[in-house]
């Protein structure tokens, strides 16, 4: 294992100290318990905004914290959600008398640390609504498995109900609102490679020299299957099939589109696999009115993408195209 | 025969010792059908653990076993974070008071903890997880007719159901996206409730 | 080789569409010659910006495209500086009259091509002046080389004098503000892996499992030498050290610190590596007023990164904070 | 004995085949001490020549070379694609007006195509480049005293050129930042260059 760091164990303290030193003007980070917050939070009479999840998935969720966007987020160890102390301070940080937001990825782990966090922060007189993403269509049983993953989407509520609650909107609002994105949006990963955790020091799984894995999380677990490798446009294919006839999408259908990396594939190919689902997108009569390309949620240096497709109303357009200033997304400030 | 809070103590630095001891067993487990992170985080859980007990004023083993508890439960995260922090915490509340725990006291509060682990995760027998290892431990247990049999019973129940769980398909936690994949593989958190177990039989039996 | 990619002599042409596709709102793409360019170019009255490289740095040059930093890039094929015909129409697309400044990393291939670009454009009638970048504190006996190597001094010449221009400056004015930052910038980079060029197939450089690559460009040629792999603060050091001294940067100088991401590293990681130079920084005496912290220019899936440092004074910091909207940064708009 | 238009033809085809079969080898060259596009590099600009060439009308030796000359300037981009360019213009420009080239022409014009990838490359002998192939070849064609003997001795003199760089330190293009460590590699330019005599003599030599 080679990476950057200083320590498995000092690899998130050490990076909260380089997001203090670079974002100070934007963020405030916490150190005990761990989460980022924005310079100016509680924003009077706002809807606070709170996330968090595992880390390696920079710049999820700490990059998103700012106006417009998220009032804090709680990073866990790398893969690890975080712990319901992290989401009670955080929450308190944040609450500026209008209720505050948890947008939780579904996950076992960040369901069951977020729920607890629920139960013990009763009696802190903060009203708390909690907006649920699992987009990934990779999961197919639902019923038999812990339900479907929220990976891509979760960007996208994040982006769309900060807008919102800049907007003044209400919690109930701003808690519906992201509900909506979630339950328009699907997507879809694959891999050209496993990562690394620190922790771990091995490869999240082996894939021979021909091989992709399709299907695959935002944790290097494996994917539902593997096949051999193919061209960009077979592989995008072969991922917005299973989204765009999941919800599903139809001819005339407004979307955005977000084609992410997970953390170690090069721009161009992402701008490569875009050319595809551009193409994809258009042949199925679907108009991609706003989109996003680069790594926004990632699994460490993972190679591979994800595709989402997330059907679009006014409201949401809006919100999208609201200003928003935090270290990886900035626009209209 | 019964079971006094230093044995408790000394059960929890067992329990931190095996996990400190199979870190990489659990992390190559979790890496085959989850995101192989289960030995650190137990690891960093049960460091955490030792660091809060060596410092209180402990009551009791219950008073010891909410301790873990609240370390767990902040220091933990993920699945294993809630789970065995609710565990911890259900036993504990379920001794608390008592300065000595018999074999009844503790099948009662093992039963408590159970209880509480599935109403936080919702699986169920078969479901390839913790719960595996737990369910036929708490019944040797209840089903035990002293402590040290019982210890050892459910020791030996746990291993049982753990390496019972390598067959099944998982239905909960991160292994389930994988499937049929999921199968062949044995389950972490089961694997770390063996060890629960299996450093009670040495510490707790006589 | 595993890449999302159709074919490996398709990479570039693939990759436009896909930019155009998606940045469509704020550029324009020629195919033949192949260059992007601002939607609303040639902009009457100001002094045009054209820089140019090989692919696989992306976002550079191309996500550098817009309001407030370049005019048009001409992207050559994977590692493969640009053609003269590239450079002479992408000039022209571009000229509102106040004449034209190409911005080149100085390598031989690059300058070569820029230069009968020149020639062969004479009689065009657009005044070019040309901003060599060379900030690659690696190269050392640059008397006995082709110099110095243009590195990450490049996306903030390009940031800068983008500013400079868009505020009316003139073509002396951006080419001499240009050639200030480039004089008061240094860099230095690292590799942990080696990259694969669609072209090649096959890792430009074999590593241990253990070792790490220093002084390397961004073209995946080897390094000055390599050595065992060290914690992030012993890396950090080995970088900082050759750049503060070079200047040399003193006690009381404000810095604009840039960690940059080779592609295929984690941000997390480049976080630590922050965190790791704001220290270093503070112990020298060293101000950082400004910072830049990701993957701006790369060398395709490496992973590893690169420090700049610029030591700033008022105008920099002015061009630097003015607004910019580009794929890549886009801050004030 | 003179070289005719066809034959120049023949011989930018030979060299076009002959990038095309080295083309990995070019790659593996400039992999060790460059950035690994060489043979692509030369390989897209020959392939680009070829198509120019098939669709133009030429009217002599030094028509088709210049015809290779532009195909290369807005194909090839990097270092080569200059030096090659400005190699191949210059040729063409001294042949240009002559239905047939004898050897003094010959040589002559490579005097002119080397005098232009110095100016524009500044690179001198032993400074690990395509010079190092280029002069000692273009030498032994100036003394040489017919035409066959020259392309063969030139041949001959690229190929050791070529080989003489393996042992030198890079002072120019890309190598040149490795410093010692661009030491026992063979220039992947001179071995381009000589891949270029050696399909002229096997094309033009009777
Ligand atoms: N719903 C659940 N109920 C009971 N146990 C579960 C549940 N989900 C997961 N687990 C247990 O948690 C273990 C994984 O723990 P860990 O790796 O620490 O968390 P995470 O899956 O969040 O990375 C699994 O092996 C399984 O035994
Ligand atoms: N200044 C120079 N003068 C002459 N030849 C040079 C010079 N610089 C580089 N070369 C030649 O160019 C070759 C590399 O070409 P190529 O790999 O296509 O371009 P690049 O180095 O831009 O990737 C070198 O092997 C060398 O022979
Ligand atoms: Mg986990
Ligand atoms: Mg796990
Ligand atoms: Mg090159
Ligand atoms: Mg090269």
């Amino acid at each position: 294992m080679k990476k950057l760091i200083n320590a498995p164990d000092a690899v998130l303290h050490d990076a909260l100290h380089g997001v203090e030193a670079a974002h100070g003007d934007r963020v405030r980070v916490s150190y005990d318990p761990a989460f980022v917050v924005r310079r100016d939070a509680p924003v009077q009479g706002k809807v606070g905004l709170v996330s968090g999840g595992g880390s390696g998935h920079e710049p999820m969720h700490g990059g998103f914290v700012g106006v417009g966007m998220l009032d804090a987020a709680c990073p866990g160890e790398v893969f690890t959600s975080p712990t319901p102390d992290q989401m009670i301070e955080a929450t308190k940080a944040v609450d500026g008398g209008a209720g505050v937001v948890h947008i939780v990825k579904n996950y076992t782990g960040d369901v069951m640390n977020f729920d607890m966090a629920a139960e013990m922060g009763r009696g802190e007189d903060i009203e708390v609504e909690t907006v649920l993403t699992n987009d990934d269509v990779a999961v197919e049983d639902s019923l038999y498995t812990a339900g479907r993953r929220g990976v891509g989407v979760t960007v996208l509520v994040e982006k769309i109900c900060g807008g919102a609650a800049e907007d003044g909107r209400s919690l109930q609002e701003v808690a519906e609102l992201g509900r909506r994105v979630n339950a328009n949006g699907r997507s879809m990963g694959m891999a050209l490679t496993p990562c690394i955790t620190p922790g771990s020091g091995n490869p999240s799984f082996e894939l021979g020299d021909d091989e992709v894995e399709i299907g695959i999380g935002i944790h290097g677990e494996p994917g539902r299957y593997r096949e051999k490798i193919a061209p960009a446009s077979q592989i995008s294919e072969r991922l917005m099939t299973p989204i765009v006839e999941d919800l599903p999408f139809s001819n005339g259908d407004r979307v955005l589109a977000f084609v992410n990396g997970m953390g170690g594939t090069p721009l161009i190919e992402l701008y490569v696999v875009y050319a595809e689902v551009a193409k994809i997108a258009r042949e199925r009569g679907l108009t991609i009115e706003r989109n996003l390309v680069g790594n926004y949620i990632t699994s460490l240096e993972m190679q591979g993408c994800s595709i989402t497709l997330v059907k679009l109303d006014d409201e949401m357009v809006r919100y999208w195209d609201a200003p928003v200033n935090t270290p990886a997304l900035r626009w209209g400030v | 025969m019964a079971i006094t809070r230093d044995e408790t103590l000394d059960w929890m630095r067992r329990f931190a010792g095996e996990v400190a001891e199979h870190r990489q067993e659990l992390v190559a487990l979790d890496t085959a059908i989850g995101d192989g992170d289960h030995g650190t985080n137990m690891n960093r859980g049960m460091t955490k653990a030792l660091e809060k007990l060596e410092g209180a004023e402990l009551a009791d083993s219950g008073a010891a076993l909410k301790t873990v508890a609240m370390a767990l439960v902040s220091s933990v995260g993920g699945a294993a974070g809630p789970l065995y922090g609710t565990l911890f915490l259900q036993i504990g509340n379920a001794l608390a008071g008592h300065s000595e725990v018999d074999l009844a006291a503790f099948a009662g509060a093992w039963r408590k903890g159970l209880e509480g682990v599935q109403a936080r995760g919702k699986a169920q027998a078969g479901d390839k997880t913790m719960v595996d290892a737990l369910i036929p431990a708490v019944e040797a247990l209840e089903s035990a007719s002293d402590l040290n049999a019982g210890l050892r019973a459910a020791a030996q129940a746990a291993e049982e159901g753990m390496k019972a769980t390598t067959p099944l398909i998982a239905r909960k936690g991160r292994a389930s996206y994988l499937g049929e994949r999921s199968k062949d593989h044995q389950d972490p958190g089961a694997t770390s409730t063996y060890y629960l177990f299996k450093s009670a039989a040495e510490a707790l039996a006589g």
